[in-house]
């Protein structure tokens, strides 16, 4: 710990030296974005799933789809839940157990961002079997396999390419049982657009976007927001110490709004793909 | 947010519960409420019942926790199991670890944290009742009981959330606004600097709304920052009082 | 621990040269109880509660029910459960988490007054919806605010309390499905009389009643008996590490039902108040 | 106990298993069975199969929970998952807790505990079969598991339920007496002082009752603890006996 | 920890010095087992059970049998849980608490010599009620009561003998409701032979077979195989750091072969033994 | 194994992916494939995605698991979620406990661990995609990630698990092979010496059978060491190659 902290603040000083001289550790513009790379359906076990490789970070995120009772309060409704794994594989400094403040706050803003722009619309006919009995339940989990920084971003990417390649079973109804009966063959999940998360960090007084693994770890302050393809902002998380002005938000939601157009193209590409081989990746 | 868009929330420009689209509902708050906190603050804010108990600066265990350089801040916002329609277990959710993080860093920001080597300032926040905006409510609260506990503040921090419904951003959502509504957006600032401390928002906000809300959000602040004021300052004139009756018993 | 344990045993010193004097911390007599005060229905978004001063403590208890499954051997009774919390706000001691064996033992103490005294009538007809199928569960939940000592006392005020203001609903039978209906208009919770605890404690040799905290602290041992409204005794729990003779016992035993009068009285007095507020309360 | 007063436990005077008001069941009681610990005792009551074993004094970890002057006593009373009418999931119940909490409290108070400081005294108790008083034969067994650890005691403590049934004050409930009775009322004693180190009762009694059945359960508790001296004295007669044996050899 | 160490190693030094002059601690012979006790329907209140004494190793296996849905892709088939616990009372080195992963890996051993020779036939018509909705499912738990070495074995053979001696409720189906009905009358639980585990152990260069207690600390590799009446190999478990030949492997299933014919006798004649008394047991 | 025995799995003697009877899987694997892991490895087979990430040898938290004489091995061995037919809830499962502790006494055979006295070596492997095979696939895939990290090693550990199909010993047992044959029996060795690591089998054998098991699976070991030996040249002729290129741009 101690000898990470020294490291931490010599880190942190360079930051902010090379960020007063107008520079990033790697020579990005204060609100460039790394090349990012998708491979939909890459586990063959899950209904849905995507790799992503944004940056140095890897991520991915698989669906698994089951039928259920819905929730009392939206009986005709599909339900969907984000979970989210920091892997001790993508980290020395994550440790395995179950989810820490960490990861659960990051699994909740994907999880809002995808459920506040309706992307996957629950009240969708095909979400829901028997009305009150049972509807299509979504579990999305994401696993981080390599920290390179802006995991949240990532994560949301690998959801939203995820959900864009989800199957769900046909279903057909018994006559005489009334019983329903899941067939083999698939239709493609019910999808209304897309959806991407953009994260902005405060180091000293700068603002940058799409932070990498250091400027991650000499944030004072971070700002998500979550853009859906038809420009509406679906949420918005602000985390760590520090703090921001209205002139700041303000400024990030402007960024953020004519990046989040590139960024939610490219989901729908991706899902246009051939399935993709994880050797492509050069990781 | 819901995607039923058949809910009336709005009647005659008016809200469900009579309100003007910017009127608090009614809130008071009390500190030094608890006899074993060293500080201590209860809050009703609407049908919201929140009370927060401050312990420290004390020693931190176990002891590799510790930070050699500052003190640490650990805040446990609590739902009662009560406090909810349905009975909550008494185990944490997913959604209280989220929100004691975010309060916890929120406080961080107005302590002198670096005066306490070693150290930890616990908050323990329990919602006895639930009526929308608990999180802003709780972070007010927990911030009159940090200056109840006497422990140095750069300033105050305050709470409130703003929403949209029916197209309309409107102060301070109530539960059934919450649920029912098109988004929330709950903003928290230490007033006097504008600095915004905790922002979030679920729902379909345009930017400008966003703009609209954080300005809205800021007015309110402002009003409910001045009761925090009046809370304490009512704490030490009780103070103040009960010297003088010292004085008049000599 | 260390300089609280010196602590504790100058406290324990001073206590007992009072009570050699005949005196006790705050000047009651050895069997005089502290001031009780109970606000019924505190809880807007709980079915029954109360909140209770008891001397410096502060309890405060909700009733929360639904509907569910009998259990198998008792098809046609309700069910009720009791649950503690040692919250750490209410004491600089306590810390969070899953109910220790502290928490535990006193649930479980206030739980055997209600049930054994039979004052919430498990096989009431309205209890049970659905016979063997469909029955009331209630979950009693009380969480200590304040620590000023005799926490069992406080705490099966707070259930007895706010299980007299308990209201469920009305329930109709849907006659085509024949499923039930709960509606919104609501019923009093069958109730047949009250229980209430009565805490003794043992320091050096002198039996004292309503103990303080510092008394809580100092004690060697402890008995607490659950006497109904009929005087019967429904249940005793002796605890910590000193013992009684049989003559102790039977001692308290008569102070007790003598005492058990009173406080019975009290919650029947309660549950005739309109709903409180909590800032009547000057704690 | 049952709300349901419709089931017959006494008949012409008897009880069910045709027992008088105040007899006990067979109880039979054997100390040092385990190879591995410093002391155990295995105790059957009835259907009752009670194993205990006791480690110690030893050194207590994790450190920060020794008390620097004395050793503290740890007890686990545990229900074996088939043990009971209904399969119990291994994870311990609030049942157990409560129980281990207060036969701890029980065998602290004949325990020289000064003696070892820093130390700790673990008691493991397993119900393998449970058949009604289960929690007084488990400190009845503990005490003696105690004693053959050669742990210095001040005395033995000794347990013993009395109930009621059909308004009759009877000896150590059965299963379905516990199970369809008026009360449960387990007591436990240092015989030979009179010193009530447990007593808890469920039920519906009055204050004479209570009177009786104290009465009721000392009588009850000099018989078992006879036995408890007998199976004692059987061991340091066996050990007597292989030192016997040991001269003869030589 | 560390002066458990030391003993440790004097042992083992000592135990292959004895070894290398063909000796055993207790004077076996390298392939000759402990003897072995059984009292089968030990417990009253379960099932099926049998208590083992197998050397100075003391074990307790307890059947508890209930009704249950069944697994979906076995809708015909009951089912069979098997648990085990290092009970602290066996042993002053094992700790209270959920099993950990000595105790995982040990019921798993024992589970699959029971699932893979198919002594409990899931597919019997008497395990299964309702097809597709209730079948039988077993619950078999093993408690060590003491340690004396080779706790595989020693669980292996009273789960075995406990599940030759467990009932199972007959069953009626009421005609009107269609509901089954457990009734008071049992029969024995389907079976078809027995399985027993043996287990060898490497000290040295040096194999043992029914490792006493010093012979398990000692140990640098274990290898136990589960074999039934019919002579079939039906689990097999390496386990420790150090390693076998293919040589010696091949050796220890010969030896195995021939040692599990007299095992798998012992168990039926214990399942034709009168409900035993445990006080037989000299332990 | 079922005890279903209509399931087909064999045609005109080959297997239903159309392998022979001896025939491995494709198998291919990379090292070096994480950036912040000091090991790592990918490996596919089959349809197996596995990634495993080796730490160390590093210092050990907390402090009184240290051995001071020699680094412990800690294994992970975790299924993800979605890697299997049916959600896996994230906890692990007892299978996922049970795997690590063998998969950790197999690396314990080829690592120096008396050179890092009070160290750690953590390999956490994750399979992200499951096929039949994990736990041979997830220790060849260890054992590479380990030399990636450059500890030293005995020799690498290879495994392979073989099978009985409609009587017929098969060599690397697919998903539906392991869910519908007769038999499954994971093997491990070191390949140059012949060392069994791992051993174990469910299913129906006869010792003739075991020993065709063990040599089929030698043979299959054999195949796939070659590979592991490839992929480790791989990275070091990367090595060297990127060491030509910084030459050329002197």
């Amino acid at each position: 710990m101690r000898s990470e902290e020294i490291v931490g603040s010599l880190e942190r000083r360079y930051l902010t030296d090379l960020l007063q001289k107008g520079k990033r550790i790697d020579n990005r513009g204060f609100f460039e974005g790394r090349s990012i790379q998708i491979i939909p359906n890459v586990i063959h076990k899950a209904e849905g799933s995507a790799m992503v490789k944004w940056g140095n970070t890897v991520v991915v995120a698989g669906v698994k789809t089951s039928v259920g009772p819905p929730f009392p309060d939206t009986p005709n409704q599909g339900v969907i839940t984000v979970n989210l794994e920091l892997s001790p594989i993508s980290s020395p400094t994550f440790e395995s157990g179950p989810p820490g403040p960490d990861a659960i706050e990051m699994a909740r803003v994907v999880d809002r961002g995808i459920r506040e722009s309706h992307v996957i619309p629950m009240m969708h006919p095909q979400m829901c079997i028997i009305p009150g009995k049972l509807v299509w339940i979504l579990f999305v989990d994401i696993y981080i396999l390599d920290d390179g920084g802006n995991l949240i971003d990532a994560s949301a990417l690998a959801a939203m390419a995820a959900l864009a390649n989800t199957r769900i079973n046909k279903v057909k109804i018994n006559e005489e049982t009334e019983e329903p009966i899941l067939l083999e063959e698939m239709d493609p999940l019910p999808r209304e657009g897309s959806v991407v998360s953009l994260t902005y960090v405060k180091i000293d007084d700068f603002i940058l976007y799409d932070p990498s693994l250091a400027e991650d770890r000499a944030k004072i302050a971070r700002f998500s927001v979550g853009i859906a393809d038809d420009g509406m902002i679906c949420s918005m998380q602000k985390g760590e110490s520090g703090v921001f002005s209205e002139e700041e938000i303000i400024t990030i939601l402007e960024k953020a709004t004519s990046r989040a157009k590139e960024l939610n193209k490219i989901i729908d590409e991706s899902s246009f793909l051939n399935e993709g081989e994880m050797f492509q990746f050069d990781f | 947010m819901s995607e039923n868009k058949n809910a009336t929330l709005l009647e005659n420009g008016l809200r469900l519960d009579g309100r003007d689209l910017h009127e608090l509902r009614p809130i008071s708050m009390k500190t030094g409420v608890l006899d074993r906190a060293d500080g201590s603050c209860y809050l009703k804010w609407g049908n919201n019942k929140i009370l927060c108990a401050v312990y420290g600066p004390r020693e931190l265990h176990p002891k590799h926790l510790a930070q050699p350089d500052r003190a640490i801040v650990r805040v446990e916002y609590r739902l009662a199991t009560f406090s909810v329609n349905e009975r909550k277990s008494p185990a944490p959710r997913r959604r209280e670890y989220e929100l004691s993080k975010i309060i916890t860093e929120s406080l961080n920001h107005i302590l002198f944290l670096e005066k306490f080597p070693n150290g930890t300032i616990d908050v323990f926040i329990t919602v006895l009742d639930a009526d929308g905006g608990t999180r802003c409510a709780a972070l007010t609260a927990a911030s009159l009981g940090l200056a109840d506990a006497g422990i140095p503040m750069k300033g105050l921090v305050t709470g409130c959330a703003v929403g949209k419904v029916e197209d309309k951003i409107v102060v301070d959502l109530s539960d059934v606004e919450d649920k029912d509504g098109q988004g929330d957006m709950p903003v928290a600032m230490v007033y006097n600097t504008g600095e915004i401390t905790l922002l979030q928002c679920d729902g379909k906000f345009t930017a400008e709304e966003i703009t609209e809300g954080l300005k809205l959000a800021k007015e309110a602040i402002g009003k409910i920052y001045q009761m925090q004021r009046r809370a304490l300052l009512a704490k030490y004139s009780q103070i103040a009082e009960s010297y003088d009756e010292d004085e008049e018993e000599e």
